[in-house]
């Protein structure tokens, strides 16, 4: 039961709320909320020492915001 | 959990200061985050609980990853920011 | 006890050194002038509504959007606290790098970390140690940024006027 | 210990600032103090550059949101 154990899991399970139920309820807002239980998850792999699954899941959550933006930006050129 | 040996109880309670006054920033940033409705100022909130995950990697000796980390971390920021932008305009 | 005075008297004398270092370096490279990038220019501009000096809020500004002189005094403190001189250099290739990626050119942070190093060494051969001058010059920022941004942005304002004569 | 209290104050004025742009000096004695505290903890010549990392991504971050909010968004090359 280490520090980052115990906030990562606090920071996962309120990121996680706050991105199913954001204050105005935009995409932005839940995107930008998404970033804080990814940080959790990110605290949760170096609890266990995991030095190669935080590159990879560091390199691919800016990969994922990256598509995200993209989605976003497609769907106000439509609208 | 066998109590630590008297000769380390200095180091031990500086880090004990160390580790509570980072995880206060990791949960005010969280917090803020959330509270906030402006998207910029949840982006300025989100930088403080970077600030305040980022010692808790380089405490490891994960000194690579860290590199890693700070430099990826602000690029997923400038992203959202190509959509922050175009959303307030 | 006397130790821990001794500590803070250390950290203290380097505050003030670190202080004048980097304030007289960004003012001899003209931070104050101008905001660099827009940024910088709207910080100034926001902080002169509230009550403060227009030229200290661009240095203020500036500091915030490019590692300049002190971000360079703090990494050179840091370089030679782990590795001595050469540390300081790395950390001035390492502010040059980072003064590129923000559009900078890049002169004022890398001539300040260059001269912070050989001042903290000088320091530390009197007797001071490199971490002094870590705290040091994270208190001599909070005394620019932190407290009162009226009042250090008109006291930069009033440098500036002195330095243009 | 020094930096993580400067850290924690440095927090708590961002949060307490009401004006967006005049939170940005506030964070960056924030990433001042936390690089200075890598530094600190690990003396190691790799943790130079994870501080210098850090800083310069965390300036970058600033700088890209003031400028951003001011609205010279220059993102279309």
């Amino acid at each position: 039961m280490n520090p980052e154990f115990l906030l990562g899991s606090v920071l996962l399970l309120v990121g996680t709320i706050a991105a199913a139920f954001p204050r105005p309820r935009t995409y932005l807002n839940r995107l930008i909320n998404l970033e804080i239980s990814a940080w959790g998850l990110l605290l949760l792999m170096l609890s266990y020492n995991e030095a190669l699954a935080l590159l990879t899941f560091g390199g691919v959550s800016a990969l994922t915001v990256y598509i995200f933006v993209r989605v976003l930006q497609k769907k106000e050129a439509a609208v | 959990m066998p109590s630590p040996a008297p000769l380390q109880e200095d180091w031990i309670a500086v880090n004990e200061v160390l580790v509570l006054a980072f995880a206060i920033l990791v949960i005010l940033g969280a917090l803020l985050t959330i509270r906030e409705s402006d998207p910029f100022r949840k982006l300025i909130s989100l930088g403080i609980m970077i600030g305040g995950v980022m010692p808790f990697i380089v405490d490891r000796g994960l000194l690579d990853v860290a590199i890693a980390i700070a430099l990826i971390a602000p690029l997923s920021t400038l992203f959202t920011l190509m959509v922050c932008g175009r959303g307030e305009s | 006890m006397d130790g821990t005075l001794l500590i803070l008297l250390q950290i203290l004398v380097a505050a003030a050194v670190c202080w004048i270092n980097f304030v007289a370096i960004d003012l001899f490279f003209k931070l104050p002038e101008k905001g660099g990038v827009v940024g910088a220019a709207a910080i100034g501009k926001r902080i002169e509504e509230k009550g403060g000096g227009l030229h200290g809020g661009f240095m203020m500004g500036n500091i915030v959007s490019s590692p300049d002189a002190s971000a360079g005094t703090l990494l050179a403190s840091c370089g030679v606290f782990i590795a001595g001189i050469p540390g300081g250099l790395l950390a001035a290739l390492l502010v040059y790098i980072g003064n590129r990626i923000c559009h900078d050119p890049g002169y004022a942070g890398t001539t300040g970390c260059i001269t912070a190093t050989f001042i903290v060494y000088g320091f530390t051969l009197i007797g001071f140690s490199a971490a002094a001058f870590i705290a040091g010059m994270v208190i001599a920022i909070l005394t620019i940024q932190g407290i009162s941004h009226v009042h250090a942005s008109r006291l930069l304002s009033r440098l500036w006027k002195v330095r243009r004569g | 210990m020094g930096c993580a209290i400067v850290a924690v104050y440095a927090a708590l004025r961002v949060a307490l600032e009401s004006d967006t742009l005049r939170k940005l000096p506030f964070l960056n004695v924030l990433s001042f103090a936390v690089a200075g505290s890598i530094a600190l903890i690990i003396p190691h010549p790799l943790s130079i550059v994870a501080a210098a990392a850090y800083f310069v991504g965390s300036t970058l971050e600033s700088n890209a949101i003031a400028s951003t909010f001011a609205g010279g968004l220059d993102r279309r090359e």
